[in-house]
């Protein structure tokens, strides 16, 4: 029972299964913001390109209290993560990017508020089958059906989704929702196959990676780092919206003597990222924030976890305000080799 | 909560020279007024940073007051000119946005207006509680 | 940040003040909890020595090193809690008050309300406390001279005794002589001393005596710096007689063309006077002035051939092309002495002030019995044919006080006494006249007021108890019309003349001395002392002293107490030849500045300039603070987008904390 | 306007000793896209283009670039930066120098009249972007937009941007050099998008705008992008004091977008590059445009015009309006 088939009209019976986890899926409204809880009796639509905000934010909160204390008090508590949380609709390249991720918050020492939500959670994954104009999944490792990541991923046949469990959280269920599915048949391979291929053939943007990581540490004062982030404004977008962009700070914050430790987000391309108490700063400008923001994605974390820390989204590229381009940089650094 | 049974947390920014002696007149003519306002004493109205009334709205206050000194008496000649321009501004902004408007007052008291000062005071605390107690952008206790 | 903050919390009963509405004990008990505090104590009067060696032991034992006192307004003892804590060797700006006094225990009756309340006062006060910085006042000189505005009785005094204290004195004044109202009055109350008497060697000391400047017939035009080094400029107005050649002897006024053809201000208008004049016979300076607007040369061009008084003057004094000259100079205190107007009684048209005659005010009655005045001290009345001494005389009191129907709700203070002091003069003047007084009250406060009351009633003065409602005329009398308020009898009374007890009212061009000064205005707009009890003669402004009528209406001795008292207060400065300039002043963060003038073009004394300095190689322009010039008002910081500019112990960081305790005490 | 002219202009510009580099607008690596263009040298001019995809306000680039610590004995590179500027750009740099955050000697700008703007998101949800760079062309009454090789006419009404139709000087107040001739102004639109929020009461308002705010993400790309948010050290990043917590939801994100709008007020010059370049889509220009609306119509005081002009919040009226003082 690995390979299922859901009439679509079963959809809406198949997410009100899914009780007594919390639901995350793409918010409706909004532009497609970001994944939002689902609530009781909505059915969330698949019908949507990407989230702005990648569904990291459901194990990685942008802003997460680590703890509560009383200033000046002995009273310290911590949050209980124990709900089961089942994310819909998550798309290929973002479940990578969370295996991405997995390997920071597991190195040295474990990130204990991150394990525990990404063990609580059930990524439901949707191929890809109109990937968008920036997407680039392909050239870093990715596929618009990597199943790398998911626990179980839905692939949309027309009619019905096909859909398979890779993890045993995805057989469970699977199970749980048995009499709703049917058992697909053997030409299911073939269609899928097929829709797979056309996928892929529609993405358009691709870069020759292999030769980066290797490279980037030779091109440290190359002056293509003054050329591709001339325009750059210092703003958080393209590192909020990553999917594999993981930095955070950590501050306490007070509400009369009711004070909690938080983190929240932080982003590399920001000025105050590296800003040490002595006004000294090592990436003093957006030059070396740029560089450093291919660096640690296209070297450093090759480096350290043999991967590279960019699944191909496009996000950044879409949403950029002056156009600074990862594949159009990433080009340069290949020409500059 | 209701709007009835609240009683509204109200932040003031007093000037030194004009409301905040207005309102020790008014003590020691031992006028009585209602205890929901609490004072901030700064030199000038021209000190109050608009955001302080946003910072004080957020923190937990339900009104806010801003009140110094007549047009043409300020201690410092020009800072409540200045005052009622940024305050009048921020106060547009705050509405536009959806903050009742009854949450924000300003006013002109006097050294020698403690009755005056009584006035304002009642007239803030009952637009303050008429509006209820302010849930809008206030900094809430945070789920996890 | 040096060591971490060890707050003290002095909590204060003031007597039952406090401790009958708030709940004291449970105040103590709630702020001995409160983050960072480490002692909570109350006591019956902190301000009392033992109160403040409570303070200053626990300062030295406990550690403390924050100190808030939970009391009276901060505007009352923050000096004295000030002064206490630097002795006990902590900063003095390591203090913070809470207002649960005058802002709470004095306006809210239910004991729960008053607790709580002083409870957030201080919780507000203990977030702030926390984050004070230690501040180190400074001294600048003090200019050794000071600026008398106003040379009326108080004026005169000040000047007088400042100038006696070895000091330069600059006395302005806005008319051609020195004098005021006191030179116009005939004898004063209750002594009957001879007004002029007593004034005219005042008078002449303060234009001889060495270190007095007399500025006549001047006005202040601006005033900036501050205590100690204020920077004054006057006009001089044009006077058209060269002040130096001008012997006084007075042969232009009698020649002049329009000789006599105008009313004398001096005699309230019942005298004459010449285009060119001096105002009355023992002015001082002694020196002619021309009237521009009354004199046919200035006026016109033109007087006939050519100005009468050019012809006549041996001195060659007259000037045509003069103009106004500005002089400048510096100050280390100014006293505001301008004094008061009378009050018009056409403004109070029911008794006919302005249709008869024969309706006179108190200050022409002055005149009018004057032997210098117009009749040269004969009561004397026009019956339409002739001038005639009055059979019937009444006087009303209270006209333009005590009247909320012409916005002056105070007493004026004076009227009684000159209403009773005009009777008896009358009285000797015309033994078989029948006078009597309208009155509401009488108040015979001062000393010897109340004998001299009762004087001027055993000489047969009528005291009528009603305040009359209306004038009119009936054949060639006038008709008191009232009612006898004791008896309940509804009075018209037949007299030849009546006598209007005008009160006192601020000066019409009080305006202009507000906006030179920074000065506010009480209820009864007159100048606002800084403390109705313990700082009557100060000013919200330091360094600028209130004498005489200008602060409120008063008698000469009063006049005359407070002018020395600002005298005293001015020299205080000008002795010790230095200011202390407040610490708390706007300081500019250079890092962060980013240069946009925004605070220069707001800061009021000019305190703030731009200025360039290299930051890592590169010229950039900051802003920066002159600490001498600057009055810590922190308009600019509310103006300053990047927060680079904040007055010291009221920054950013310590309101949002006050914020903060406030807010979150729901 | 004549793309040869510009070119031409650029590269005499550019090619000055006095001149840095020339900042204006060239084809993006995609679609719709217009990315900023730094130009060095004479020949860098020829890849300029000024079309109604320029939307960007290229004067916040004379603040945002950083004055980095100068090894001792290092001269600052104090040449001349030339800027290409639409009508509401050139009242970016008129304000900037009120508020001396550059000095006039220090820019040289070339004036772009300018017809007006499309609306890049309508005219990507229209015509689909694509993988190609396209272009789109002003005509007479309206636009040609050209994808893939094909050409598509479009109204003015249809694709026009909501800042431009709402422009009162289309025609830039400060110039050292002028591109062409002056464009015809047109009447401003009356702004519907705010009228529509002055419109809601007050609850309504407050759950509008609840819900904008709660998608913020705190990016700063709108206080980034604002060439009159050029403060080094923005007090938004403050920690001591904080006004605005770190913290990513509603009351903080709220905070944040009132401080924000509120240093705008008097300032703003309305180029809408806040709202352009939010990635949330929150429509900041609303908040700004409110403010600037009353800064005219009650203190009758439009930023931007005159690099003389006493700036907005530094300085007060004795008639200014007081209504709604007790």
């Amino acid at each position: 029972m690995s390979a299922m088939l859901l009439n679509k009209e079963k959809w809406p019976d198949f997410v009100g299964r899914l009780t007594g986890k919390k639901l995350w899926a793409p918010q409706a409204g909004g532009d497609g913001m970001r994944f939002a809880p689902v609530a009781e009796g909505e059915v969330p639509a698949l019908d949507y390109g990407n989230t702005r905000v990648p569904p990291k934010q459901a194990v990685f909160p942008q802003t997460e209290t680590l703890f509560r204390f009383q200033v000046d008090g002995e009273k310290v508590e911590e949050p209980k993560l124990e709900e089961e949380a089942v994310l819909l609709g998550v798309r290929p390249c973002d479940a990578r990017a969370m295996v991405i991720v997995d390997k920071l918050f597991s190195w040295d020492e474990d990130d204990p508020y991150y394990l525990k939500r990404r063990e609580l959670v059930t990524l439901v994954g949707l191929a890809c089958t109109e990937p968008g104009l920036n997407c680039f999944c392909t050239s870093v490792g990715g596929g618009p059906a990597s199943t790398e990541g998911l626990d179980l991923v839905m692939i949309d046949l027309g009619e019905n989704y096909l859909l398979e469990a890779i993890t045993e959280k995805g057989q469970a269920l699977l199970a749980e929702t048995e009499d709703l599915l049917e058992e697909a048949k053997d030409d299911v391979a073939e269609q899928k196959e097929k829709i797979i291929n056309e996928s892929e053939q529609k993405i358009k943007r691709s870069v020759n990676t292999e030769d980066i990581p290797g490279g980037l540490p030779g091109l440290w004062e190359d002056p293509l780092w003054q050329r591709v982030s001339a325009s750059c404004l210092g703003c958080g977008t393209c590192t909020f919206l990553c999917p594999t962009c993981h930095c955070f700070d950590i501050q306490d914050e007070t509400e009369g003597f009711d004070s909690r430790r938080c983190r929240s987000w932080d982003s590399c391309m920001f000025a105050e990222y590296t800003l040490h108490t002595s006004g000294h700063n090592p990436r003093p400008s957006r030059r070396e924030r740029t560089r450093n923001r291919i660096n640690h994605k296209y070297n450093y974390y090759v480096d350290k976890f043999d991967v590279i820390a960019c699944v191909g989204c496009g996000r950044c590229i879409n949403l950029c305000p002056v156009n600074i381009d990862i594949v159009d940089i990433l080009k340069q650094v290949e020409e500059a080799l | 909560m209701s709007a009835n049974n609240y009683e509204p947390n109200i932040v003031a920014f007093l000037c030194n020279w004009c409301s905040y002696a207005g309102a020790d007149l008014a003590g020691t003519s031992r006028v009585q007024y209602p205890s929901n306002v609490q004072v901030i004493r700064v030199m000038c109205t021209g000190r109050v940073n608009p955001l302080y009334v946003m910072n004080a709205l957020q923190q937990g206050a339900d009104g806010v007051l801003v009140s110094g000194c007549h047009p043409g008496d300020c201690h410092y000649m020009e800072g409540n000119y200045y005052a009622r321009r940024r305050l009048g501004m921020l106060k547009d902004l705050m509405e536009f946005i959806g903050v009742d408007p009854r949450r924000f007052h300003m006013s002109w008291v006097s050294a020698s207006e403690g009755h005056k000062w009584k006035e304002v005071v009642e007239k803030t605390v009952e637009d303050a509680r008429e509006a209820g107690p302010f849930e809008g952008f206030r900094r809430r206790r945070i789920d996890w | 940040m040096t060591a971490k903050p060890k707050v003290g919390v002095y909590i204060c009963h003031c007597g039952i003040n406090i401790a009958s509405t708030v709940d004291v004990e449970t105040v103590e008990e709630y702020a001995q909890k409160l983050p960072n505090v480490k002692v909570a104590r109350t006591y019956s009067y902190m301000c009392s020595e033992p109160g403040q060696v409570l303070i200053k032991e626990d300062i030295k034992e406990q550690g403390l090193n924050r100190i808030v006192v939970a009391s009276c307004s901060p505007r009352m003892h923050e000096p004295t809690f000030r002064k206490a804590i630097q002795e006990a060797g902590l900063n003095p700006y390591f203090l913070e008050m809470a207002n649960i006094r005058e802002q709470c225990s004095w306006v809210h009756e239910d004991t729960g309300e008053a607790t709580e309340k002083a409870k957030k006062l201080i919780t507000a006060s203990v977030a702030k406390v926390r984050l004070l910085e230690a501040l180190e006042s400074k001294e600048v000189d003090a200019e050794p001279a000071a600026l008398v505005i106003g040379a009326g009785i108080a004026g005169i005094q000040a000047a007088l005794d400042i100038a006696d204290a070895g000091f330069k004195t600059y006395l302005v004044e806005k008319t051609p002589s020195v004098g005021g109202r006191m030179a116009q009055l005939d004898k004063t109350f209750p002594t009957l001393d001879c007004s002029a008497c007593i004034l005219t060697p005042k008078m002449v000391d303060c234009a001889s005596h060495p270190n007095i400047e007399l500025l006549s017939y001047s006005e202040v035009e601006e005033v900036g710096g501050y205590i100690g080094n204020f920077d004054v400029k006057v006009r001089k107005k044009a006077r058209y007689v060269d002040f130096d050649k001008c012997t006084g002897c007075g042969d232009c006024a009698s020649e002049c063309r329009v000789a006599d053809r105008f009313p004398s201000e001096f005699d309230q208008g019942m005298g004459k006077r010449s285009a060119i004049y001096l105002p009355f016979p023992q002015a001082v300076p002694a020196k002619y002035t021309i009237d521009p607007e009354s004199c046919l040369y200035l006026s016109r061009g033109k007087c006939g051939k050519s100005p009468k008084c050019q012809e006549v003057c041996g001195a060659g004094a007259i000037n045509f092309e003069q103009e106004d000259e500005f002089v400048e100079f510096k100050v280390g205190a100014i006293i505001v002495a301008t004094g008061f107007d009378p009050f018009d009684a056409s403004r109070k048209p029911e008794y006919g002030y302005d249709d008869y005659p024969n309706v006179i005010t108190g200050m022409e009655m002055e005149r009018l019995v004057s032997a210098s005045g117009p009749t040269g001290g004969k009561v004397l009345i026009s019956n339409g044919e002739e001038e005639i001494e009055p059979k019937e005389v009444a006087f009303i009191k209270c006209v333009g006080s005590r009247d909320e129907s012409v916005g002056n709700e105070y007493c004026s203070r004076v009227c009684c006494m000159y209403t009773a002091k005009q009777a008896h003069l009358i009285r000797e003047k015309l033994p078989d006249a029948n006078i009597r007084i309208y009155y509401m009250d009488v108040r015979a406060f001062g000393k010897g007021y109340e004998e001299f009351y009762d004087r001027v009633r055993r000489e047969n003065v009528r005291y009528i108890r009603g305040n009359p409602s209306e004038i009119f005329k009936r054949g060639n009398k006038l008709v008191v019309k009232a009612e006898d308020t004791l008896t309940s009898t509804p009075l018209e009374d037949e007299v030849d003349m009546v006598v209007l007890g005008v009160g006192l009212e601020p000066r019409a061009d009080m305006r202009k001395m507000m906006d030179l000064l920074r000065l506010s205005q009480s209820p009864d707009r007159f100048f606002l002392e800084a403390h109705p009890k313990l700082r009557p003669v100060d000013t919200a402004t330091d360094g600028v002293f209130l004498a005489g009528c200008c602060q409120g209406p008063k008698d000469i001795p009063d006049t005359v107490a407070q002018a020395k008292g600002a005298a005293s207060s001015a020299l205080i400065p000008l002795a010790r030849g230095k200011v202390t300039i407040d610490a708390q002043v706007a300081e500019v963060n250079e890092t962060t500045c980013r240069g946009c003038g925004f605070c220069v073009e707001i800061c009021p004394y000019s305190a703030i300039e731009m200025v360039t300095v290299n930051q890592f190689g590169h010229e950039v322009e900051v802003a920066r603070v002159n600490e001498a010039l600057c009055k810590g008002c922190g308009s600019c910081s509310a103006a300053c987008l990047s927060d680079s500019i904040q007055p010291k112990s009221f920054r950013d960081r310590q309101i949002l904390p006050q914020i903060a305790a406030l807010g979150a005490m729901k | 306007m004549d793309l040869e002219k510009l070119r031409e202009t650029a590269a005499e510009v550019a090619a000055r000793e006095d001149v840095k580099y020339l900042i204006g607008w060239k084809k993006g690596t995609y679609g719709y896209r217009v990315a900023p263009g730094f130009i060095e040298d004479a020949d860098g001019a020829a890849e300029l283009i000024f079309s109604p995809l320029c939307t960007a306000n290229l004067a916040t680039y004379l603040t945002l670039v950083e004055k980095l610590p100068l090894p001792r004995g290092e001269e600052p590179d104090d040449r001349k930066t030339a800027l290409m500027v639409k009508g509401c750009d050139s009242r970016a740099v008129a304000q900037l120098l009120v508020e001396k955050g550059i000095d006039r000697e220090n820019v040289v700008v070339i004036g772009c009249p300018c017809p007006g703007m499309v609306d890049p998101e309508l005219l990507a949800e229209k015509y689909p972007e694509t993988e190609e760079p396209a272009e789109v062309k002003w005509t007479d009454d309206g636009f040609i937009v050209i994808r893939d090789g094909e050409e598509t006419s479009v109204s003015r009404d249809e694709l026009l941007a909501e800042k431009c139709r709402l422009c009162r000087y289309p025609n830039p107040v400060i110039s050292d050099i002028m591109l062409g001739e002056p464009v015809e102004t047109w009447e401003p639109a009356e702004d519907e998008g705010v009228n529509e929020v002055e419109n809601k009461d007050v609850d309504e308002r407050e759950a509008y705008w609840e819900e904008q705010f709660s998608n913020c993400v705190r990016c700063y790309s709108c206080r980034n992008v604002c060439p009159l948010c050029y403060c080094q050290d923005c007090i938004l990043d403050r920690l001591n004091p904080t006004w605005v917590n770190r913290s990513v939801n509603f009351s903080e994100n709220t905070a944040f977008n009132i401080a924000r709008a509120f240093h705008l007020a008097g300032r703003c010059i309305e180029c809408g590059e806040c709202e352009r370049v939010c990635p949330a889509n929150i429509p900041l220009g609303k908040l700004n445009r409110k403010l600037a609306r009353e800064v005219r119509d009650k203190y009758g005081f439009e930023p931007g015009l005159d690099p003389e002009a006493e700036p907005f919040q530094a300085s007060y009226k004795p008639d200014d309006p007081e209504d709604f003082i007790l």
